[in-house]
């Protein structure tokens, strides 16, 4: 029974984590039909200045969570703006393609900037203690991930459905020519949405820091097909489909590795191509409409 | 009376609470040129949709050459001799009208499958293509990219390539929508040449009533997915129906 | 006129081949192999991306399967090239088959992300089946046996002489390709490609071709695996990773999409750019990023696209 | 490959001139006598050496780096090998096997490297030993640890140009297992990398315990793939076996995040003799810092306050003055291997691999790790490195190994002809 709760604890502190980076890419999809592979790097980066801010500005740990993800969103605006706006035109591989330049610049960038060795980062006061949940510890700042990725999708859907900006988003996310066609600014928007997205990856970069407890170059390369396979299996560019597609994926890789270990690598893939072939409108499709 | 060569039975469709189809019963006969009209709305590119496989029934029969082709893919209805043309130049943008034209013609001569063989070199192909490209009166424009013609010539290659896949039975939507005079009279020719051969059977969406009326032997009224008038042009116009529901609004505009 | 110019092409390209398999240096030879075995990898994959229009991401796996499949036949059966390459094509024709049927229901993106999860479970296949695959450590210490046709045997052990059989399989793809795209076949998948429902409404079951086009790009990438194998003799899980996925993609993409020879000159660039970068710094991934957006941004439509277009502008000028 | 360029007559006059410098100078450098009488040695000796510079492990790459280069900067200094100067050059690996293929290939054919060193990963080792037999040069291996290549490769298939300066897993799971053994802990379990290295090392740790200590139990085993972030899973599966003692050869970043996670699981607090191969490596014992639990069972193929030598300290603050960092394994690896081809070459009086292989057979080198004896059937070198706990001490910003035991290789490595009784620990004599 212990383990049982342990289990699902472990998958939904894993899910959500998933979330918060798989959200901006949803959300980005979503509306400019742009699948980012640099997206891990927005993470990455998240977390470089977060841990920059900590260590070496002296600056704690929330504002850090807060200034290491803005700087990202100026790198993302640059990318928008400068780059991504001038081949929406070509096909959707070379948006992919340039995308993918990115990560390769940005990998490197990062190990010039920072050294190619991984850090070690250090803990958050007042949350880096364990909780005793069921006879066994459960680190504080999992169940504070497990607060975040919620607070966060109902803030994202209170931004969507409730807000000015929101409507708009989604009039463009439904029909671009018709939004252009009642005085939106387009091109305006998606950069918006874009810096939207990367805020929220360098958000989740950031949270990451005390979570995965280490820094590494190749970090935004481990999450983004993770992240991949929960926006394909919440319905490419549904952000409910991808909230519960995360938490799925969470909860599945932690119950496999628990209970079908031979498979914990390939259970997700497996995931991925039966909801493809099944569901390909997004696994709860139903729940989102 | 012309054989029968396409029936349905029962045919009902609704995308949630519009219905576009409901109860459909009618048969076309072979050589009879027949006219579908109706308001917009009124389901007739539904119904050509289902007809051809594009849409699939939610229930209901469609019976070409006899055969129930209900549950049949749109590859196999076009081998079978039914086929279709688009509302918008739906072509090949990027090839030469030349392909545009093979594509069907290689479906027809059953030559598709073959992948070491050149198929500008082929004689037979070759020879199909170009009669089908003269009788739109394309062929000199032959090596041109189809995205490169004028929008009227693209409507023409449009129904080259439909009548390339050698069909007894043709759906024609809205073939003359945005023609000039020169390429309307092109077309309509054709399709009366075609008609008068007895090669193929036509049948026709059309919103220009001038075309409808000068064309068609038959008329088919569709209004909210049911049929309100069905005979001869002459008896069309003339039913009270047809006149308050469509030809009432038509002149209310 | 524009046929003869592609004759005097090729000749000029198998002149210069056969010129480097004679005249260069051991490791020039190597990257050539190299690159005329990313040219079969990519070739091959164009025929779904460039001419069919479906963007695999999984099809390293095929290049692996052809890989696996030769490192296993000339391990546990026999050691004649013809034999292990035909094994590793025919194992990465029939997982084509079987990956293919379940992927050709999709276009586009989904066709792309099904292809991705295909791609990682032989990927994980591969890596945990340790009996068979070795493991993470894969097959590795597999010999060149020598070509015999009966009377007498080609030795292809030495690179210098493993060179022309590349060189040969090379030329064969090249023809082979070539054809595809002349001949029915190929038209009808660049129907596809242009318009997938007026290809239906021609009467064609767009799947089926659809599949068929997938299969013989997967084939074309398991004859790349074996000959890639046989120069490596060795070949681990990582050949069907996604990132080895993406390779055909970039080369396909720097070159140009929609051009026959787009690939074999992405090929080059990928293999070449890449050695030569490294030869002056340890930050490679930096400049390759930086030469990849370059292209993307300047040679829209890859090079080859773009500068046949800047070619044809020049000499339209008066 | 002999130069073409060179006749006989040049290397009579190479010869008299090097006796003539020698001669000169020997009063200032020392090695004369070596290199006086082998004229045969001309021009750079050149070592291509290849790490993994991108990626997730790419510091790794930097240590071979800072290594291999401080011992070509100390070697030229010094006078060069018999005269001549040491040229390095390093190549990303990527971890990627065709990627070390093909710098091995450019270091021999392009660069004409006289010699060859590195390569991280199992797979990638494998994948090169027939290649470098191909291209016949002296590959010294300073990281890869499979027991495949030495004796597989080695000894089996007879690939001679193939050496390795680091522990092999043999340290990590026979090793292990003497360090167990002597632990009151009666049942263990594992959480191992779920590749090649964490199968065979968790196999040898099983075998040779239980051959050691009969009656010992294994409870429980998960398995992490490569790039695991999150270890929750797998430490729930342990903590269910509620085993006395674990295992782990988890390494670099992925063993700084498995400590982390399992502390605040409270994993420690519940098994009490944890054994950590590799958790002696300096990036995780600088990345994990004071998060290191005390009184953890460490070891690597090297560690910077081992052995306790005036030859070892010397090096480590020449080290630390270089490059402000204390030695990672992978440098001392790379920084002896310098030495180990210096050594060899001198002793050959020539830098062909023939004679390059011979002398390296069953040399001895003194060496910062200790003493090293190349073992002569399956080149691999044999040297102690110790197992300890982990400690605190103020002088270090990071956890230090405390109480240390040393189980000699002897003991612990399987020896020749590795297949049937005897071959594997423990040994009678």
């Amino acid at each position: 029974m212990e383990s049982f709760v342990h289990v699902c604890l472990a998958g939904i502190s894993a899910g959500m984590f998933i979330w918060l980076v798989a959200s901006g890419l949803t959300l980005i999809f979503g509306v400019l039909r742009v699948l980012n592979f640099a997206h891990g790097s927005f993470y990455m980066l998240g977390a470089y200045l977060c841990y920059t801010c900590l260590r070496f500005l002296g600056i704690d740990f929330w504002l850090g969570v807060i200034v290491g993800p803005l700087a990202v969103c100026v790198v993302g605006y640059v990318m928008e703006r400068f780059l991504l706006r001038r081949v929406y035109d070509l096909e959707l591989p070379y948006q992919l393609l340039l995308t993918f330049s990115m990560v390769l610049i940005f990998d490197e960038l990062v190990k010039i900037i920072w050294g190619a060795g991984s850090i070690g980062s250090p803990s958050v006061p007042g949350l880096s203690g364990s909780l005793m949940i069921a006879g066994r510890n459960f680190p504080v700042y999992n169940l504070f991930i497990m607060i975040v990725g919620p607070l966060v999708a109902v803030g994202l859907w209170a931004f969507l459905e409730r807000s000015w900006w929101g409507k708009i988003i989604r009039a463009a996310a439904s029909d671009r020519e018709m939004a252009a066609a009642i005085g939106v600014k387009v091109p305006s928007l998606y950069t918006a949405v874009f810096v939207i997205g990367a805020w929220l990856s360098a958000v989740g970069g950031a949270l990451a820091v005390p979570y995965v407890g280490l820094l590494t170059t190749g970090m935004g390369e481990a999450i983004i097909i993770n992240a991949f396979v929960v926006v394909v299996i919440g319905g490419l560019g549904s952000l409910k489909g991808a909230f519960l597609g995360a938490l799925f994926i969470g909860l599945l890789s932690s119950f496999g590795t628990r209970y079908i270990p031979t498979l914990d690598m390939s259970l997700t893939f497996i995931l991925m191509g039966v909801v493809l072939l099944w569901r390909p409108q997004g696994f709860f499709a139903g729940v989102d409409r | 009376m012309n054989p029968t060569l396409l029936e349905v039975r029962d045919l009902n469709k609704a995308f949630g609470t519009v219905v576009t189809a409901r109860n459909l019963n009618f048969s076309l006969q072979s050589g009879v040129i027949t006219s579908i009209i109706g308001p917009n709305g009124a389901g007739k590119s539904t119904l050509i949709n289902i007809l051809t496989g594009l849409i699939a029934p939610d229930s209901g029969e469609i019976l070409f050459h006899g055969r129930d082709i209900t549950r049949e893919p749109i590859a196999r209805r076009v081998r079978w001799g039914l086929c279709r043309s688009f509302q918008v130049a739906n072509v090949f943008g990027h090839l030469s009208l030349f392909e545009n034209i093979a594509i069907p013609v290689l479906a027809v001569t059953r030559k598709a499958t073959s992948f070491l063989r050149s198929t500008v070199r082929d004689k037979d192909v070759r020879r199909e293509v170009e009669s089908v490209l003269n009788r739109i009166g394309l062929l000199k424009q032959s090596h041109v990219r189809a995205g490169a013609l004028s929008h009227g010539d693209q409507r023409l290659l449009e129904v080259g390539i439909a009548l390339a896949a050698k069909p007894s039975m043709l759906f024609l939507d809205e073939p003359t929508a945005g023609m000039n005079p020169v390429e309307r009279t092109r077309i309509l020719q054709n399709i009366r040449e075609l008609s008068d051969g007895g090669e193929v059977t036509f049948a026709i969406v059309e919103h220009d009533m001038d075309v409808v009326f000068s064309l068609s032997e038959r008329v088919i009224v569709l209004h909210r997915g049911q049929i309100i008038g069905d005979g001869t042009p002459e008896q069309v116009k003339a039913s009270p129906q047809v006149r308050e529901v469509y030809l009432g609004e038509e002149v209310a505009e | 006129m524009n046929r003869y110019r592609t004759y005097i092409a090729a000749v000029l390209v198998l002149c210069v081949l056969v010129g480097i398999g004679l005249f260069s240096s051991r490791f020039v030879l190597y990257l050539t192999m190299r690159v005329m075995i990313l040219s079969i990898f990519a070739m091959g994959y164009n025929i779904l991306f460039g001419r069919t229009g479906l963007l695999s991401f999984g099809h390293a796996a095929f290049y692996a399967v052809g890989a696996y499949g030769t490192a296993l036949c000339s391990m546990h059966l026999h050691t004649h090239p013809l034999l292990v390459i035909l094994a590793g094509a025919a194992a990465a024709a029939l997982f084509a088959v079987i990956i293919g049927f379940f992927c050709v229901r999709h276009t586009e993106i989904y066709f792309a992300m099904l292809t991705l999860a295909f791609g990682m479970l032989v990927f994980s296949l591969m890596w945990n089946w340790r009996t068979v695959t070795g493991g993470d450590d894969g097959l590795s210490g597999i010999v060149r046996g020598s070509i015999s046709l009966g009377f007498f045997a080609i030795p292809i052990m030495k690179d210098s002489q493993y060179y022309f059989f590349v060189l040969f399989c090379f030329a064969v793809s090249v023809l082979l390709i070539h054809r595809i795209y002349q001949s029915p076949f190929g038209l009808i998948l660049a129907g596809i490609r242009e318009n997938h429902i007026r290809t239906e409404f021609a009467g064609l079951g767009v799947k089926r071709y659809r599949l068929a086009a997938f299969v013989v790009s997967g084939t074309f990438a398991g004859l790349a695996g074996s000959l890639g194998l046989l120069l490596e003799s060795n070949v681990t899980p990582f050949a069907a990773h996604w990132s080895h996925s993406a390779e055909p993609v970039l080369v396909s993409l720097m070159g140009g999409l929609e051009t026959f020879s787009g690939p074999i000159v992405g090929s080059v660039l990928f293999v070449v750019l890449r050695e030569l970068i490294e030869r002056f710094t340890h930050n490679w991934m930096l400049w390759f990023g930086l030469i990849l957006l370059a292209i993307i941004m300047g040679f829209r439509g890859g090079v080859v696209g773009a500068t046949s277009v800047l070619l044809k502008r020049f000499s339209e000028r008066p | 490959m002999d130069k073409p360029g060179i006749t006989r007559r040049d290397f009579v006059k190479m010869g008299l001139l090097t006796a003539a410098a020698s001669a000169l100078g020997s009063g200032v450098m020392k090695p004369v006598g070596l290199w006086a009488a082998a004229p045969k040695i001309k021009g750079p000796i050149k070592v291509g050496y290849q790490a993994v510079l991108s990626g997730t492990l790419a510091g790794y790459g930097e240590f071979h780096k800072m290594g291999a280069i401080m011992a070509m900067e100390e070697i030229n200094a010094a006078g060069g090998i018999a005269g001549n100067k040491l040229e390095v050059e390093i190549r990303d690996s990527t971890l990627a096997a065709p990627a070390s293929i093909q710098n091995v290939r450019y270091f021999v054919d392009s660069w004409e490297a006289d010699l060859l060193a590195g390569v991280d990963s199992s797979g990638q080792a494998l994948a090169v030993a027939p290649v470098v037999g191909q291209l016949d040069r002296v590959l010294m291996v300073t990281h890869a640890a499979t027991e495949r290549l030495t004796e597989e490769e080695v000894f089996k298939k007879g690939i001679k140009q193939v050496f390795r300066i680091c522990t092999p897993t043999y340290q990590d799971g026979n090793a292990a297992a003497f360090v167990a053994k002597d632990l009151p802990a009666t049942t263990w379990a594992t959480i191992n990398p779920k590749y090649e290295y964490g199968f065979t090392t968790w196999k040898m740790f099983q075998e040779t315990l239980g051959k050691l200590k009969p009656g010992v139990k294994f409870v429980a085993d998960s398995w992490a793939p490569f790039g695991t972030t999150d270890f929750r899973p797998h430490i729930n599966t342990i903590m269910d076996a509620k085993p006395e003692g674990l295992y782990s050869v988890v390494w670099a970043g992925e063993l700084i995040t498995m400590i982390k996670q399992a502390k605040q699981a409270g994993l420690f607090d519940t098994i009490k003799h944890v054994l950590l191969p590799v958790g002696a490596a300096m990036d995780v014992l600088e990345g994990l810092g004071p998060d290191m639990p005390d009184n953890l069972w460490i070891s690597g193929r090297y560690f910077f306050l081992y052995p306790d030598t005036a030859k070892n300290k010397e090096w480590v603050a020449a080290f630390k003055k270089r490059w402000n960092h204390y030695p990672a394994y992978v440098s001392e690896t790379a920084y002896s291997t310098m030495y180990a081809f210096k050594k060899a070459i001198e002793t050959a009086g020539s830098k062909e691999t023939a004679p390059v292989i011979q002398a390296l057979e069953g040399m001895e080198l003194d060496s910062p790790a200790g003493h090293r004896v190349f073992r002569k059937e399956d080149h691999q070198a044999m040297y102690e490195v110790p197992w300890g706990l982990t400690a605190t001490d103020p002088k270090y910003p990071f956890k230090i190994m405390g109480k240390q035991i040393v189980i000699p290789a002897k003991e612990c490595f399987n020896r020749p002809p590795f297949e049937g009784p005897g071959t594997t620990p423990p040994f009678k004599s």
